[in-house]
């Protein structure tokens, strides 16, 4: 094995940027309670002021509607808790529609609430993933109190129309909640434009720390506590504040406004470069998800007769990192279900792979890997019971 | 870190005040009061009492004494400082706001602060009125405000 | 004012440990997801499973018990969210019996639950804080789910018997959760030699991260999961781990463990340094809690006719960094809940002032307060109404 580590597994997490790793190494110390009054205290909160600005900036927000939470997850949890908790009370609208494809802090969500008798429908997606606005329709009406559809997929990088579909949801009445998570530092992304209601990201996926993420609500939206406790966040999310993540997400922020679209540009670049060498070099190949509406940086390709698994860790012993279906299914032999929903072959879906670009790499690591995978695959197949 | 370093809690008007007050009612002083008034209650975390000094209609000393937070120590200190020389009817017209913004300003939630401070002018006003046995003019045309901060509504303030 | 500064809110909040510190920025480049099977995960993996088990020695459990959670917030949410979720699947068992003098995240769990209808009882202190066992007992039963005390007071640092309570709880079949969080690193604890089911803890408040804590769970005791998503902590509870602070609350624990006998003593000498300077330089002052059962390091006291955000700044203003009632408190006209609900004046409530020592405190920052604070409660009691 080579000394040198070609990482393209961003889409699960990414290094911290140098600027990033010096802000929140320098916010260590920063140990005041932003809550308390005192000096140290005035020191905290006003770090967390800056950095719920650089947020807002980003995601085209007011800073007041910015919730710090201990990532994506826990934002999803909090905005599907919220309509558990207003259909509890009684509301009329007691229905949620998301999709089939959501990340799985919305699919596990959505399997506990229907265990537990609430009515949720998961819209189907068509074979580039793509949520359809028309078979959408046929799922809102007055009964529903909350869509959920995210930006971009985390396995095959397809990009929904969230400002389309908006528009269908607040037609009938419902409010819309986006997982932008994966879309973040890649695509522009605009609470204002969109008119979403809802909108949940992870610092750790744009070059900011692991351990924090943003729930970012509306004004006037309905709003329901999922971690009770102290005042922090007008009473939204209690808990100590994570001064130093909250700094680090702050910067990784305005970082990924600065170079949004040189970053863009670069990512879509570097996929482009492998999706060509890997359909030229590698007989028999499948690209996953729609290569129109793409996130830059997501290449998700199939290969047939060769398993994730044995790809995956052929690749690892080059010093190459990727993932096999979503990066939450390692360890298990699950296919991927996000190709599965989307109608993809199941045999197809076992043996998918996805490379994620970052900031960090170069076209010299795509050349690495377009040397590297061709004999991976030719090797396995030859094993292969085809 | 250095960058964030280190706005006070409050405008630094209110922290001039709130280390230096001025007009404090010494115990040793004898301060010959023709008004006092007193509101709050220890209880409610904050209590104010004011004493006034009346020349021709016009307040010619003061001192108050307070047990509350900084921003009503401030507060206190900064009425104590605008009702000098006031006639009895600016005095009583004095409202929490020309404290505030006097102050440069005060947090939302510490609004009632400055609320007690002009409440308790107006109580000593009403009881130099009352010791001098005359009427008292200004009430009728003054909205009451209720004691109780978290009765304080900006409808109750505008009414002043 | 001066340029030192004494910082004497380390029950609000701790400075980080060098150590921790130190191994936090190196875990900062261990950036590979731990969920996924090539190099880079496996490395974070290795780290966590160690944090594991320093957590686990610290609190004397099976390294298997130990969920990572964004804090004790959140472990607190998630351990009332269990039974809840069992009382809505129809358990006989349907009552949660917890204390008047619980943190935030308790209380105000406590109070969303009471608003959609659930049973909680809310057990009353004695004039000292203490929970009585036989006033307790009274509110046990056959139909008691779960019953959470927590082991030390963040305001007063009053000890609560947690072994003897945890016998009576189990003697009813119900299950046993305290939030050990200000005790930890303090006083012993212990998961096993007590029998809890459901221990809580913050890395912050023993010189360890933000936004990273443990809900220890014992093994066969129910479970539901609070976040909802990926399939980390076994299931128990979703999100990309958050390998920095994973490796800075375990080298925290470890340190604790290793200092805790030194480290109590300081504290407590600390303390009672100061309490005998208060009461024999400044007349007239109460002080509150429990002095037999207290957490070493904590000293909370009520200075008649002087209020308490007024000491705090007048504090602040020379350096010294104090809390009055909690911490959540601050900014708001309540007294301290605390106080009150242990039968204490509410005037006294509303002029308490939270005393916390820590690690890096000495001697001489004794001296300095006692110097400093004399004055101040003087100037402010000629100034009050009396
Ligand atoms: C689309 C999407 N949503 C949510 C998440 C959850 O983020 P986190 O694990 O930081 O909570 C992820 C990544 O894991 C994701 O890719
Ligand atoms: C007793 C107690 N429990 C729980 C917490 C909550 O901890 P965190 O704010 O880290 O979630 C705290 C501190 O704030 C505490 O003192
Ligand atoms: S006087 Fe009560 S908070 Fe200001
Ligand atoms: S004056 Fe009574 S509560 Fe503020």
């Amino acid at each position: 094995m080579d000394n040198q580590i070609i990482y393209l597994d961003n889409n699960a997490t990414t290094r911290m940027a140098d600027e990033v790793i010096q802000a929140v190494s320098e916010a260590l110390v920063i140990y005041g309670n932003a809550s308390s009054m005192h000096g140290f205290g005035r020191d905290a909160a006003a770090a967390i002021e800056q950095a719920r600005h650089q947020v807002a900036s980003l995601i085209d927000c007011d800073p007041s509607e910015v919730v710090f939470t201990s990532g994506a997850s826990e934002a999803n949890n909090t905005v599907f808790n919220i309509f558990r908790d207003k259909i509890d009370l009684g509301s009329k609208r007691n229905r949620i529609v998301t999709t089939t494809i959501e990340h799985p802090s919305i699919i596990e969500t959505v399997k506990f609430l229907k265990s537990r008798g609430y009515l949720v429908d998961e819209v189907p997606v068509d074979k580039t993933g793509r949520v359809d606005l028309a078979t959408l329709k046929t799922y809102l009406g007055e009964d529903v109190a909350l869509v959920s559809v995210m930006t971009g997929n985390n396995e095959t990088g397809t990009i929904q129309p969230i400002e389309e579909i908006t528009k269908l949801v607040h037609a009938v009445g419902a409010y819309m909640h986006t997982d932008a998570t994966q879309a973040i530092g890649k695509i522009p992304v605009s609470m204002k434009d969109w008119d979403v209601d809802y909108m949940s990201l992870s610092g750790h996926k744009f070059y900011g720390p692991k351990g924090i993420g943003v729930l970012a609500v509306k004004k006037k939206v309905p709003f329901e506590t999922f971690i009770h406790g102290g005042h922090q966040e007008g009473g939204k999310r209690a808990g100590t504040y994570n001064t130093p993540s909250i700094v680090g997400i702050g910067v990784a922020a305005e970082l990924a406004e600065k170079n949004l679209e040189s970053e863009s540009k670069h990512l879509w670049h570097l996929r482009e470069m492998l999706r060509l060498g890997i359909v030229q070099t590698i007989p028999n190949v499948v690209v996953n998800g729609n290569q129109e509406h793409c996130l830059p940086g997501t290449l998700d390709v199939s290969f047939p007769s060769a398993e994730g698994e044995s790809i995956l860790l052929y690749l690892d012993l080059d010093g190459i990192e990727v993932s096999t279906g979503s990066a939450c299914a390692s360890g298990s032999l699950e296919p991927s279900y996000v190709l599965l929903a989307s109608g993809v072959d199941i045999e197809l879906a076992h043996g998918s792979i996805r490379f994620s670009f970052g900031h960090y790499n170069t076209e010299d690591d795509v050349k690495y890997v377009l040397q590297k995978l061709p004999p991976i695959i030719k090797r396995l197949r030859e094993l292969s019971t085809r | 870190m250095n960058n964030f370093m280190s706005q006070w809690v409050y405008t630094p008007i209110v922290k001039d005040h709130f280390m230096n007050p001025r007009n404090t009612w010494r115990e040793d002083e004898h301060f010959e009061a023709d008004g006092v008034g007193e509101v709050g209650s220890l209880a409610c975390g904050d209590q104010m009492r004011v004493a006034i000094k009346v020349k021709d209609d016009v307040i010619s000393d003061l001192r108050w004494l307070t047990y509350g937070c900084a921003s009503a120590i401030a507060s206190t200190s900064m009425m104590s400082e605008l009702a000098i020389g006031m006639t009895l009817e600016e005095a009583y017209r004095m409202t929490p706001d020309m404290i505030t913004t006097a102050l440069g300003g005060l947090p939302d939630h510490k609004f009632h602060c400055s609320v007690l401070g002009d409440k308790a002018l107006r109580a000593a006003i009403d009881d130099f009125l009352e010791k001098q046995g005359r009427d008292n003019p200004f009430k009728k045309t003054i909205a009451k405000v209720i004691c109780e901060c978290k009765n304080v509504t900006d409808i109750k303030i505008e009414e002043l």
